[in-house]
């Protein structure tokens, strides 16, 4: 019997719970200003979650996916990525989407039914929301194949969740990633559940991180509820990727606080015990004490702060419900290029049907 | 005697299955403790036990393909998909293994197991949420493919699914699942499969629908009714194998037919009973075979869903069409 | 002008493609300095090199998945199934994101990718190696599913598959790789997607047909002219979206349609085109419409793949049947 | 930074290339009818192969697929099952198929295109070969979950390939089997290629062993040119899972030296001179050596064994091209339990078909 291969898997943990320091602050972390985007961001995406689940709850948004003590994962994830890098997003990374450049009126016409809010205005290349899951991680690899046979030096950025890693397409794509050394960099907001399911009936694996092991690149966990160890760990994952050293992975660990959607009821299946004691590590307190501690926050800008981000989200919610509705001939216009001469009847009929319908609704209304 | 909606009808005949054979198990994401995301297994883990109820790993084609193997063995799993959109990876199982086990071994395997899942539109759901997948299924030989259109329909449809020794995609109208009431008898009986049922007799035109909407076919009927016009009303209920004579023999009395669907049009499910009536009933039609369907688009989101999906206006229109034939 | 088989021209479009335009890229299992299990991609990784020519880990799910990530990047990636039947993994890419992508981001990002595979039965293949798939890809909303019958149409359609913005299923059928040579010149003119081909004119019967068949068919057609009963062959070469203007354009003047096909018949590729005639061609039908296809069960091995396959018999046979209507 | 797992991957060789040890016998191998057994079975496997090969060449076999060269692989891994435990071949597995009772003529007429060559008498739970690369692995998960339902002492064995590994739906039964510790092993048959794409070209991870990391389960390499290290070390790992203690996967690295089958020409993509050095390494002459060196085997035996296992294949073979032609209606008489009822009409139709192919048939004759 004799030793062929062995490995480790470690994890980066820098500011605790309590705010105080596990680890000294990397250098881009001393600046003040830097910390406070960091917040912003957290903030705004707290925000709007919770806007958006009290829309859906008043009958004006479709369900939503809260990222209500994970924000962390997302916004850490943006702030370390380039303009020119690609994004792709699950359901639950509307933090790092706003950071990117999309607006929140985009997103609420996405969840409120309208496609056009995955049409946005910045980031243009990002993909948009991936559903079925883990079903992205392949056009990740695509994307970094790209930036690779053009030898742009960019890099595709795939974040998706605990469960998602049981899907094939996604130990395929790192599988590839792997051998074609493509830079391609997956965030795996292991947030402990899928739905009712939780981490611990999703794999017998000690660590998501170690996955990457089958693939033949590095994986490293890091304390997801901390936003300056996710933005200096994916960063140095980024990094990597960008000078060719290849793709890896970084399994962030946090906690989903929130439902898992607008259409689910969590007291069903896991205790409220057990989220309250999460509460205890959920990444906006904890920055904030840090702030704090180091005398860079207190009441006023704190307050500042939130009736800004209030502000914010509620122009972009104003804007999102005023919003013109698309015409019908749109869900055909868009399906190819330009419309196939053996769908120009199909066309036709969606105007008839839509015609129809406004007539039904005048009829209904008089 | 008990009154159930559709959804409760399913849960009805899952609990049925599971009590009487000690072989039939439920398999799925979310099916235990939670009770499935429309509650169809609801309280089924806790009665059964994690031995018959199973939440798996977060992948359908794996789910499919434990299926096949655990049905090799004599198992009768009955696997939940949580949305239609969800069920593309389970194709490559059901096309190269589930439908052909038996063929390809004559007889020595076979695949005794049900996928089941919510489909169509209409509930206002996120993106793949809200597909009408049954002409890729029903296009799989050696797979039946099964929707219910009550919940009377739904206990019996499904029942006969699980007991059925060969591989069943049985997809549930989740627009319906509360949307209607029905009297019926948890007694154990089946519905006869492969088996069109005739909803209403009618003797001037046929309606052929399945799944949701055959509540609006109904409606437009009751219209039709009180302009003077009998429809006769066809619910295939198996897609494949598609029982065409029934629907044969009532467009031979009608000698018109409307097919309605939620399925894109092209290539879609309607089609098939389009070609068997140009093939075995054109003589008996008095009027071109009309079909009202989705389009060659993806389902839209929720703000054009409506236009995508047939309406009971869309329904008449085309009827008054095939009746000005005479 | 060289002569060449379907397969030479698959790879002349392929070679064509590559030095037009840098964007084009080919994917697959063994497509390097293998050349493709049938060849097709043979020299085109030593002439091109391996940032234009990639052989991929072994899944088709994969590949699939990463064409649409260099579709959105502005890529134009041809991927090579090695047979028909592993290309189901490839259907849940399809149908979820490279048949929408374009939709679902009101055009921000598309898909301008390629799935070529050799598809069909007739070369006493393997299980899983003489499938007939097409139908299942002609449902797809967002894919045109294109289908060659002679070398000439192979290269032509090949090329405006790779040139065409969206994406393309491209079935070569493999019986006819080599079987027929055609004068051709590689002067890299496309053929256009979305138009069937009238190849014989005639006016007692209309015969559809596509990939392999078209052979059986056209002498069958010769057959029939013996005994004076004139053909009109119609490939449609693109299944979806259908031209269906031209095959009622030729029923209107013929009255009698036979369509031909490999894959099962229940809810086949041939459905569509029946309902369309039932929908849109009622009143010129002298005879009812004809199916000669595949049946309703998995391909069999070699040993019965003789019967499960059309031949000219078969379709002489339903011809008579329909020219006997007057 | 703290690391929060580590992992090793060991590799068993027993016999080494000259038949000298490596290490000590284990005590079954100590017996010479268990020794001259698995001899046996290797070279019946590459007459066999020998002979099929011959038979497609001259048009009275489809294409084959021959295990030249990795013979110990699957005759190792049959050796080590007990009857009752299931056997879910990939289609170079004909080695292991034969040890579990599949008779040569069975196997034959499969590859002759009559599907009731996997209608077989023995192993009747044993799975049909399977094409589709990798689509198996769920089905053992199935089968090994079977079994633990019904509390039985039996285990699932899947053989796959390096290529194999690449695939999701193996990636995820492995995770499931993990994650439910099911009595499933899985032999990974590494012969280095996968047609014409190395094992280099299909991942990064330094061992296919490691890819079993991922999904919490162990992962072992053997030497797959010695029977008797694969025997030992695949007995170990059914053993293990027999006793509840769950799955594991076992990497057999050995070397396909034929064509990747009969429809391949090797030559294209691969030096002749790599294949001559493996043939240094292969299965048979290596346990030859032992029995030799240990007295226990001559040019007798030798020569008998051979003309033993000749004679067996061609009775097989004469078995074979004598079986009378299966009824058309076979292809639709078991697609289900019974012919519905809608597709009794396409049971007429087929047999109408089946007789003017056979009146044309005459008909040509004539
Ligand atoms: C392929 C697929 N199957 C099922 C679903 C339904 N579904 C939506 S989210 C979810 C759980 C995802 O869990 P995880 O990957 O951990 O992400 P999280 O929701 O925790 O962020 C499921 C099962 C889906 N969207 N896609
Ligand atoms: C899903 C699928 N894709 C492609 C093929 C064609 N094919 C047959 S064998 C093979 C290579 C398999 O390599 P490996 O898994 O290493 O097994 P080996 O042939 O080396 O025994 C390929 C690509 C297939 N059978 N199945
Ligand atoms: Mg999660
Ligand atoms: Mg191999």
């Amino acid at each position: 019997m004799v030793e062929v291969a062995r490995f480790a898997v470690e994890r980066v943990e820098i500011l605790r719970p309590d705010g105080t320091l596990a680890a000294p602050l990397p250098a881009w972390a001393e600046q003040p200003d830097e910390l406070i985007r960091l917040y912003r961001g957290m903030v705004l995406t707290r925000t709007y979650d919770t806007k958006a689940v009290n829309l859906q709850r008043t009958g004006r948004l479709g369900t939503v996916a809260s990222s209500l003590g994970q924000e962390a994962v997302a916004v850490g994830t943006a702030a370390a990525m380039r303009p020119e890098d690609v994004l792709l997003p699950s359901f639950r990374e509307q933090g790092a989407m706003f950071w990117r450049g999309v607006r929140i009126e985009e997103l609420l016409a996405f969840w409120g039914g309208d496609e056009r809010g995955s049409n946005w205005a910045e980031a243009r290349e990002d993909f948009p929301i991936c559903v079925p899951v883990g079903s992205h991680a392949p056009h990740a690899a695509g994307v970094a194949c790209a930036f690779r046979l053009r030898h742009e030096p960019r890099v595709a950025v795939c974040v998706l969740g605990d469960g998602a890693t049981s899907k094939g397409e996604v130990y395929e794509a790192w599988n590839l990633a792997g051998v074609w050394r493509l830079p391609m960099v997956t965030v795996v907001n292991n947030n402990q559940w899928a739905i009712s399911v939780p981490r611990s009936a999703q794999t017998a694996a000690e660590t998501l991180a170690q996955k990457a092991i089958a693939c033949g690149m590095p994986g490293v966990q890091v304390d997801g509820n901390d936003v300056i160890a996710v933005r200096e760990v994916v960063g140095r994952a980024i990094e990597r990727a960008r000078s060719g050293e290849g793709p890896s992975l970084v399994e962030a660990v946090t906690y989903r606080l929130s439902d898992h959607t607008t259409a689910d009821d969590a007291r069903r299946y896991r205790d409220d015990a057990e989220v309250s004691t999460h509460w205890k590590e959920e990444p906006v307190a904890r920055l904030r004490s840090l702030l704090v501690a180091r005398g860079l926050w207190g009441k006023e800008r704190e307050e500042a702060l939130v009736a800004g981000c209030n502000r914010e989200v509620e122009r972009a919610v104003e804007a999102y419900l005023a919003r013109s509705p698309a015409p019908a001939s749109d869900m055909i216009d868009h399906v190819f290029a330009s419309v196939p001469e053996p769908l120009a009847p199909q066309r036709e009929a969606i105007l008839r049907r839509a015609a129809a319908r406004a007539a039904g609704a005048e009829g209904a209304a008089r | 005697m008990s009154s159930m909606t559709l959804v409760e009808a399913v849960r009805a005949a899952l609990a049925r299955a599971l009590e009487e054979d000690p072989t039939v198990l439920l398999l799925g994401e979310d099916v235990g403790r939670d009770g499935g995301v429309f509650r169809a297994t609801e309280r089924l883990f806790e009665r059964f036990g994690p031995e018959r109820v199973l939440d798996t790993p977060l992948s359908e084609a794996l789910f499919t393909g434990l299926a096949v193997g655990l049905g090799a063995q004599g198992f009768r799993p009955v696997v939940e998909f949580q949305f239609d959109g969800f069920m593309y990876p389970a194709l490559d199982q059901l096309l190269n293994h589930a439908g052909r086990l038996r063929a390809r071994t004559r007889g020595r395997l076979s695949c005794p197991i049900v996928l089941r899942a919510p489909y169509g539109g209409g509930i206002r759901a996120p993106e793949h949420h809200s597909e009408s997948p049954e002409g890729l299924f029903a296009a799989i030989p050696g797979v039946r493919t099964v929707i219910p259109s009550s919940p009377a329909r739904a206990y019996g449809l499904l029942l006969a699914a699980i007991r059925d020794p060969d591989p069943v995609v049985f997809l549930e109208p989740k627009r319906i699942y509360r949307a209607v009431r029905e009297e019926l008898e948890d007694d154990g009986r089946a519905l006869p499969l492969d088996r069109a049922f005739v909803l209403r007799e009618g003797r001037d035109l046929t309606i052929v629908a399945w799944g949701a909407l055959v509540r609006e076919v109904l409606e437009a009927a009751d219209r039709l009714a009180e302009e003077g016009a009998r429809a006769e009303i066809v619910d295939p209920a198996t897609l494949a194998p598609l029982d065409a004579a029934t629907i044969l023999a009532s467009v031979a009395k009608t000698g018109r037919c409307l097919i309605v669907h939620e399925a894109p049009r092209g290539h879609g499910p309607g089609a098939e009973i389009a070609a068997i009536l140009a093939e075995e009933g054109l003589f008996s039609l008095l009027a071109p075979v009309a079909r009202v369907t989705g389009f060659d688009a993806p389902t839209p989101l929720p703000r054009l869903e409506g236009v995508f999906l047939p309406a009971e206006v869309d329904i008449l229109e085309a009827a008054h069409r095939l009746l000005a034939h005479r």
